[in-house]
């Protein structure tokens, strides 16, 4: 006859982590805050037009003129970091959204309407699951041109079945909590209770475990752009960026290729740190 | 000779928080001591102080000295050599304190291959004897087991095995039976007194069942908010509680003993047999006509949950459904209220038919406002993310056109009746205690003023001084509304105190039916007087019983 | 900081590096891909012939001047117009030491006219009617017009003679790693260990003495990146390599590693104008785009200043037995298009087109790409036009020079276009009307009459006098625009020496000559 | 003979699997813009009847699900079909080039399996301290470095300025092999640490709260004995999925790794053969990845019963 209350670990492991991890967790969500406001207003804050060619002024180090430098073309560094958040962000944004959403649709239909239906998406999971997100992208790039777009859209496919199998998960144990039988009894319609009641439930931790996604797509579109298969020059981007500053590292040239290199590791650091704690608290307040 | 002497025992966490403060408490060898307390009142923290085992970070002061050692600051070789050879513990829940992935044979040998150095052939005929004197059938095949394949009961006794390996002179049993039938506690109570008699151990035997305390323990300690609030011998303290405490606790058991007037009564009843047709010539509210389920499971046989289950239940009546665990009780509600579709029978309730599961919107409302149910765990029925005044709010916009304004004072009304304040209409099921959650289900399931309501195991989860609230609470109701209720549980004395006729199910049938008090009294099938038997009673009642059936 | 932008290399020419003091057991070389055959049919780009050039012979053997000498064949005649006759050079063995003989010349050269094989040299043998054995030890062509260049073609890929039997037993995995190939040069095929190396064995058995290989072996190692190839240039892992990254020059000179050469080199980098269409269908909008082009900007930006801004689609190096006034008439007597935004903005404007659109396709080939699409679009936005920049993979870029569909929408691409003979009629060959490669279908009746003329000349120094003509023409239209040029990079490692650094090396068995330095 | 059923079952899913992935991977070409003849005759004005020439070499006349077919059946009996870039069987393209992205997966696969364990588990039974805390802080720093980023790091200060390593190339024979593998290995182990680390340090904390460890520990078993018989014992199921998840995508990863460090493995094959629309090549190496995944959670799954004997029983893990 004693309560179920979660376990005492994992209540002892929230206590402290969660007042000293908060502090990061802040630093984190102002980094990306920063780095938004960046993107958003690229035009009005960049000096330079990010494009602008000037070859008489190539490979220049940090001056007043040029805080970061110029790269092998003399564009301005700092102008190309800016205007290049946009796609460094957009991207994985639009992946971590559209899987998002198609991962909840699928799996909210595959946990909640169960059978047949469970059985033939959790097939198709399985089968994406054996195609790695990179692979995916790569292939797409293949059949529908470089680009953002045709990575974007395969990444959200590649990524929607983890999000799908949680969701799933999350449902499937929800569907079996009293609350839900409760509400059935009292006369609420299936669908009712799946959409108004079940799926705001879980869509906070799926979201949040999602964040955790962001990180890595960004990392991934990056390294697609590296391979020369993403985002194409002129475009700034910080991967494609890397790509073009890699030739000027036998040149001993380093600063074009670190400064999107060091955005691309913060970025990530910032939005892991902010998933983890979101993860963190939203599934902290749920009875486990 | 003192066994275990803790003195002035004082726990703080780092935070701050003082869990235990300044508990004393003696056992002498061959003394079995009992702890009761509430949930939460700090028994577990004091067992485990016992052997060393302490929340990380915790401060500690007084002194637990186990034999000839200091257990507090002891060093983690004297530890070892405590747990290895001087006390032993049994924790409550057996599925998970046996490691899942390895043998039995494994949990039982490897301290004594592993500690003792005991050769691996030697370790086994050490446990097989062990497996043997606990009485489980086949300890050769046990061995050999993994623990998903054995009843929670077996578990414990491979469990109680386990603690014995090390022939410790301290017992700790940390409420081994909670997680069991009434049945199979009853007999892992008496492997266990069998075992504290034949090792002359002591026993240090924590519980919440006040009579299970009762009936083994010849002293008891009463523990609440991490103080020994009175101790003595058993027979003492529930004797003569002398705190209010120890009082409100023993009066909020429920118990089978049959009081004076219901004894009298009952004679009355036998006097003249003929008044039961008085109550049948009422039309039944609730009527189960050969109600059959059977679950069927892919690559295994079917379980047949129900098997043609007729009750009926007369308005304003209240029927109890009681019997072990997977006796299909559950199975049996889940058909009344629409969960789940009958294989075969009826149910109708106030003469319109409810066998089918409802599925358009009118039928699922008209069901609905026939038939409400209260779920077991508080924790889980109610939606985590709405307030408890939104849930209550949402099933009554369900059922009436009533404006906002209109159904929010509602919701006050209702809560008032179940004993809550308004303030509670806005907290969140997370801020609430499991009795408050408890009233606000029920709350709930007036507010469609169904018929009939179902609680199913609806206080189980509960504190016996909160499980009785909640049980007055039921009553009242009855008699303020001429509710018909069907009441499940698996403790009779609980069943009894809510209404005025039982059944018993076993395996998916019901097997005896009756008068409450009556089936009490003169339990006709023997499963019933098992059940019955089960039911721990103070030892010094039970010599009474006993002397008295000799007498006879 | 400045310095660095503007720092150009010093860089002169070099037609040969110090004799050899000795043989060397083995050297190894970098390139910066992996061949994709060995087969001489399709071997058509730098990273299949560097390696090529050292296991197959050809007829006629291309030396790092330039000039055409006997190879395989040890005389031709041209008895008639039409007729070209070969006489095979007696006593020569291929690596499996079988011998040559005529017949293996014919199966050899038949397979570039035969369809199912594709090969990529089908336009040497464009005009060519028949390959016949007239002799034990003799071939003779017949072309359907007189072709001057047929000939000067026998020098490269194009002429390379193979073992009959071989070509027939290997069958389709002709050329690749697990075929192999099995000629006369220097060196043969020793061990192909796909995407990492090639290794090339001494031939001891090679026929012209003068050339035996001074290294028993030599180990190609393809390293795509050319951060990764100067690294193990600068290490000294790798002995060296052609094609040098510019931006490690600098790096690799400062290593004191090895030596960088600077040698004699047929490319000449252009724009080539694919819709006439457009706007550029005006020649003096081509003009002012080539004015408004900052030429000598991306020689420095792209190239460390290692190079020179050229009017004319040639260089002087494939004027072989040119006439001195042709060279001068060719070189000197046309148009300057100097750097002048100001005069190109204003023929721009009387043309009428400002304003509009060009679409400029390039891909992420290297760093000179991409300098050049950003200084064509400011040199566009300079003068009113909209350069749209047009980012394809590397592979639909290679269609763009295979299939005119590819080129739909196309206005402007960049290339390093090379010749593989000594003669700049090779070039001008293809920019004749409805010529495959005349990717503009740019056409002049005049252009077309003096290039046909001059293919039907066979006194090359005669010739050359009505190739410049088409050169002035072709200087004065403007069908491509002409960038700039640059010399043949190379880079010897502190061990070996004796190669002369030329783009001959695409023919040349370059790699016989290097040896202990 | 439940158990055989079980994992027939399971086999049975995982070859439906690949036969799906199959046939994803053979259609998909369908829905590419270009023409493969196109690339095959590159630079040359192709007839006609050479046109038809080249489709029937390659096989491209047939109907769609002949060649389906065809390909599947020559699949099987080991013949991948022939590359049109290398105009060599795919089988030997990709053989040749099999061994180095197999070193380099397994030696990040050890260095992977090595420090992601000791990280997890030094992190998990030291949780909340600071030196839990600074491994987390690590890792995650860690995980965020892209594998081309590292790759860069490390060949700029490893093989550039101070000479330790080789620039380029994979090696000859076993010990030169390893010498060259050893700062991809690392570049490409980064991402893969981390998420192996953090798998390993969740599990092994959830384990360290279950009551079973608390009795082993009331009966006198040592610590260490505690921690290696009943917490990581139990804690190397959900290890094991994560890393059987993680196995295609090393071997993809490793494209990356390989184009950065110049190594001819199938993962620059792979970004090649994408840019020059070589499908045969494509589609080997993607089916081959799938396959690699089916393959190594085929394995996991066999071995599940004997790493939790509940899921023998079909019982839930855990
Ligand atoms: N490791 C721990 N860290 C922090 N708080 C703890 C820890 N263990 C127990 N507590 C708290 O100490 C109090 C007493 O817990 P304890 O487990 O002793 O109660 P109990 O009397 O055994 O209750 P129950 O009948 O539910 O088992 C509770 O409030 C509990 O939350
Ligand atoms: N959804 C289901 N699928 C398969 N078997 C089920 C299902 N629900 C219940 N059972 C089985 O039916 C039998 C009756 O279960 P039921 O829950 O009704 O028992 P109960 O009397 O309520 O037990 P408890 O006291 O433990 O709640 C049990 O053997 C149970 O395992
Ligand atoms: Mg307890
Ligand atoms: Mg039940
Ligand atoms: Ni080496």
């Amino acid at each position: 006859m004693s309560a179920p209350t979660p376990t005492l670990a994992v209540r002892m492991m929230r206590g402290p982590r969660l007042k000293r991890a908060a502090s990061w967790y802040f630093v984190s969500l102002g980094v990306l805050a920063v780095m938004t406001l960046a993107a958003v207003f690229a035009p009005f804050i960049a000096p330079y037009d990010p494009n602008l060619v000037n070859l008489s002024a190539v490979h220049q180090s940090p001056s007043i003129a040029h805080w970061l430098g110029t790269d092998s073309l003399g564009r301005d560094t700092l102008s190309r970091m800016i205007f290049g958040a946009r796609t460094a962000l957009l991207g994985p944004l639009l992946v971590v959204v559209f899987s998002t959403i198609l991962g909840i649709l699928l799996g909210l239909v595959a946990g909640w309407r169960g059978g047949w239906l469970d059985a033939v998406l959790g097939r198709f999971f399985d089968v994406i699951f054996a195609f790695p997100s990179l692979l995916i992208a790569i292939m797409a790039v293949a059949l529908f041109g470089k680009g953002l777009v045709a990575p974007v859209i395969a990444m959200s496919i590649a990524y929607a079945p983890f999000v799908a199998r949680l969701t799933r998960q999350l449902i499937l144990s929800e569907r079996s909590r009293p609350y839900v039988s409760a509400y059935r009894v009292q006369g609420f319609s299936g669908p009712w209770i799946a959409l108004r009641r079940v799926l705001p439930n879980v869509t906070p931790i799926v979201g949040a475990q999602s964040t955790l996604n962001f990180g890595y797509v960004l990392a991934e579109l990056a390294g697609l752009s590296f391979l020369g298969l993403g985002v194409q020059a002129p475009t700034a981007d910080w991967g494609a960026m890397i790509n073009e500053a890699q030739a000027g590292l036998v040149g001993g040239y380093f600063l074009p290729a670190i400064v999107p290199a060091v955005a691309v590791v913060i970025v990530v650091v910032a939005v892991n740190i902010i998933g983890e704690e979101l993860s963190d608290r939203i599934g902290g307040g749920v009875p486990a | 000779m003192t066994l275990l002497d803790i003195s002035e025992l004082t726990l703080d966490l780092p935070n701050g928080n003082r869990l235990l403060d300044g508990i004393s408490l003696r056992i002498d060898a061959g003394e079995t001591v009992g702890l009761v307390g509430e949930s939460g009142s700090g028994k577990s923290l004091t067992a485990r102080a016992v052997i060393g085992l302490l929340p990380d970070g915790a401060r500690t002061s007084g002194s637990v000295r186990l034999g000839q050692t200091e257990v507090l600051g002891a060093s983690v070789t004297q530890l070892l050599d405590l747990r290895r050879h001087t006390a032993s513990m049994i924790f409550q829940d057996p599925r998970a304190g046996i490691n899942p992935m390895r043998t039995i044979g494994d949990h039982l040998t490897e301290a004594l291959r592993l500690c003792e150095g005991k050769s691996t052939a030697e370790a086994k005929t050490r446990a097989t004897e062990l497996l043997a004197a606990v009485r489980l059938p086949r300890p050769d095949d046990h061995m050999n087991q993994y623990p998903h394949e054995l009843s929670g009961g077996m578990l414990q006794r491979v469990m109680i095995a386990g603690a014995l390996t090390s022939s410790p002179q301290l017992l700790i049993c940390d409420e081994p039976t909670t997680a069991l039938d009434v049945t199979t506690q009853a007999e892992i109570v008496a492997v266990l007194a069998e075992q504290r008699a034949s090792r002359g151990m002591g026993m240090l035997f924590i519980t919440h069942d006040l009579n299970l305390a009762a009936s083994l323990c010849d002293r008891v300690y009463v523990m609440s908010a991490g103080r020994v609030e009175e101790h003595g011998t058993a027979r003492a303290v529930f004797g003569s509680p002398q705190t209010p405490y120890t009082r409100r606790l023993i009066e909020a058991t429920p118990s089978i003993a049959l009081s004076a007037a219901e004894t009298a009564e009952l004679a009355q009843r036998e006097s003249a047999p003929a008044v039961a047709g008085g109550a049948q010539a009422a039309e039944p509210m609730l009527e189960v006509e050969g109600l059959c389920k059977s679950y069927r499971r892919r690559g295994k046989a079917p379980v047949d949950a129900v098997k043609s289950i007729s009750v009926s239940i007369p308005r304003g009546g209240a029927l109890g459904v009681v019997g072990e665990s997977g006796s299909g009780k559950s199975t049996l509600a889940r058909m009344i209220v629409g969960l789940e579709s009958a294989d075969a029978g009826g149910i109708r309730v106030d003469g319109r038919d409810r066998t089918t599961v409802p599925h358009t919107r009118a039928e699922r409302l008209a069901h609905a406002r026939s038939v409400q149910m209260v779920f077991q765990d508080p924790y889980l029925s109610l939606d985590p993310r709405i307030a408890a005044g939104r849930s209550i709010e949402d099933a009554l916009r369900l059922h009436s056109k009533l404006d906002s304004r209109a159904a929010r004072s509602r919701v006050l009304e209702l809560l008032d009746q179940v004993g809550l304040a308004a303030q509670y209409a806005d907290a969140r099921p997370r801020t609430l205690s499991g009795g408050q959650r408890q009233r606000v289900a029920i709350a709930r399931a007036l507010a469609i003023e169904p018929d009939v309501l179902v609680m199913d195991e609806a206080t189980s989860a509960l504190d016996v001084s909160v499980q009785a609230q909640v049980l007055d609470l039921v009553a009242d109701i009855r008699t303020e509304r001429g509710l018909t209720v069907l009441f499940i549980s698996h403790d009779l004395a609980v069943v009894r105190r809510v209404c005025e006729e039982t059944v018993v199910m076993k395996s998916g049938e019901v097997v005896e039916r009756g008068q409450s008090v009556q089936l009490l009294a003169a339990p006709q099938h023997p499963y019933t007087r098992l059940l019955l038997d089960s039911i721990p009673r103070p030892a010094w009642e039970s010599d009474a019983r006993e002397s008295a059936a000799a007498n006879a | 900081a400045q310095e660095e932008g503007g720092g150009g290399i010093e860089w002169e020419m070099t037609t040969q590096t110090a004799a050899p003091s000795g043989d060397i057991d083995s050297f190894s070389w970098a390139s910066y891909a992996e061949p994709y055959t060995l087969d001489y049919a399709y071997a058509f780009d730098y990273a299949d012939n560097q390696v090529l050039a050292n296991v197959c012979e050809s007829l006629l053997r291309l030396n790092p001047d330039f000039t055409l000498t006997p190879g395989l064949a040890e005389s031709f005649e041209h008895p008639d117009p039409l007729t070209w006759v070969y006489n095979i050079r007696p006593g020569v063995t291929f690596h499996d030491g079988t011998p040559l003989t005529a017949a293996d010349a014919v199966a050899s050269m038949s397979r570039i006219i035969d369809p199912a094989v594709g090969a990529s040299w089908y336009s040497v043998y464009q005009n060519v009617v028949s390959i016949e054995q007239t002799g034990d030890m003799q071939v003779t062509v017949k072309t359907g017009i007189p072709d001057s260049q047929f000939n000067l073609g026998m020098g490269g890929s194009a002429g390379v003679i193979e073992s009959a039997a071989t070509l027939a037993a290997a069958g389709t995995d002709y050329g690749n790693s697990s075929g192999g190939v099995n000629c006369t040069g220097p060196f043969s095929l020793d061990k192909w260990q796909q995407g990492e190396s090639i290794t090339l064995k001494r031939n001891d058995n090679y026929w012209d003495t003068d050339l035996t290989a001074k290294s028993a072996e030599v180990k190609i190692v393809f390293i795509n990146d050319a951060t990764a190839r100067v690294n193990a240039l600068k290490s000294g892992d790798v002995d060296g390599s052609w094609m040098i990254p510019m931006e490690g020059v600098t790096q690799l000179q400062s290593s004191g590693a090895g030596e960088m050469y600077y040698g004699l080199n047929t490319a000449v980098s252009n724009l080539v104008i694919s819709n006439l269409d457009g706007p550029l269908g005006d020649p003096n909008v081509r003009k002012a785009l080539l004015m408004a082009i900052d030429r000598q900007g991306i020689v420095d930006a792209a190239y460390k200043g290692v190079g020179e801004v050229t009017d004319v689609h040639t260089t002087k190096s494939v004027w072989v037995g040119a006439s001195d006034a042709a060279v001068t008439a060719a070189f000197d007597g046309v148009e300057d298009y100097p750097y002048d935004l100001e005069a190109a903005k204003k023929l721009v404007e009387d043309a009428g087109v400002a304003g509009e659109e060009l679409v400029f396709v390039t891909a992420p080939i290297g760093n000179d790409f991409n300098v050049i699409a950003q200084a064509t679009a400011a040199a566009g936005a300079a003068i009113g036009l909209k350069v749209t920049i047009q980012t394809v993979t590397p592979n639909a870029y290679t269609t763009l020079f295979s299939d005119p569909s590819a080129r739909e929408g196309v206005d402007l691409f960049y290339t390093s276009w090379y010749l593989s003979s000594p003669d700049p009629l090779e070039m001008y060959g293809v920019l004749r009307t409805g010529e495959f490669s005349n990717y503009g279908n740019w056409s002049n009746p005049e252009f077309d009459a003096l290039v046909t003329e001059a293919l039907g000349i066979d006194d090359p120094a005669e010739r050359s006098a009505v190739t410049a003509q088409a050169q002035a023409l072709a200087n004065a239209e403007l069908p491509w625009l002409p960038l700039f040029t640059g010399p043949t990079t190379m880079f010897l490692g502190k061990r070996i020496t004796g190669v002369a650094p030329s783009v001959a090396y695409l023919y040349y068995p370059w790699a016989a000559t290097i040896g202990a330095r | 003979m439940m158990l055989a059923r079980r994992i027939g079952g399971k086999l049975g899913g995982l070859l439906l699997t690949l036969f799906l992935a199959s046939l994803l991977v053979f259609f998909s070409r369908f829905l590419v813009p270009g023409d493969p003849i196109r690339f095959l005759l590159r630079g040359r004005k192709p007839s006609a009847e050479a046109i038809e020439l080249v489709r029937a070499q390659f096989g491209l006349d047939l109907p769609v699900w002949q060649q389906y077919v065809n390909w599947v059946t020559g699949m099987l009996q080991g013949d991948f079909g022939r590359s049109l870039q290398y105009r060599q069987d795919v089988s030997t393209v990709i053989g040749e080039r099999l061994p180095v992205t197999l070193g380099l997966v397994v030696m990040s696969g050890i260095l992977i399996g090595v420090i992601g364990l000791a990280s997890g588990i030094i992190a998990s039974l030291n949780r909340g301290k600071p030196l839990d805390r600074s491994i987390l802080i690590g890792l995650t720093v860690l995980g965020a470095i892209p594998s081309f980023v590292g790759s860069i790091v490390l060949i700029a200060i490893f093989a550039v300025q101070l000479g330790w390593f080789p620039t380029f190339g994979s090696g000859e024979g076993f010990l030169d092999r390893i010498y060259h593998l050893v700062l991809p290995s690392i570049a490409l182990a980064l991402v893969f640490v981390v998420l192996v680390g953090k798998v390993t340090r969740s599990s092994m904390v959830e384990q360290l709260g279950r009551e079973h460890v608390e009795v082993a520990t009331s009966r006198g078993l040592r610590r260490a004995v505690v921690i290696r018989r009943h917490v990581f014992r139990n804690a190397i199921g959900p290890i094991l999925t994560v890393s059987g998840m993680l196995v295609a995508g090393l071997i993809v990863a490793s494209t990356i790794v390989e184009a950065a460090f110049g190594l001819a493995g199938i993962g620059s094959l792979l970004v090649a053969s994408v840019d020059r629309l070589d499908f045969p090549v494509v589609q080997a190496i993607v089916l081959l990845v799938v396959a690699a995944f089916v393959v190594v959670n085929g394995i996991i799954d066999v071995l599940e019963p004997w790493i939790d004997p509940r899921s023998a029983a079909g019982g839930s893990a855990r």
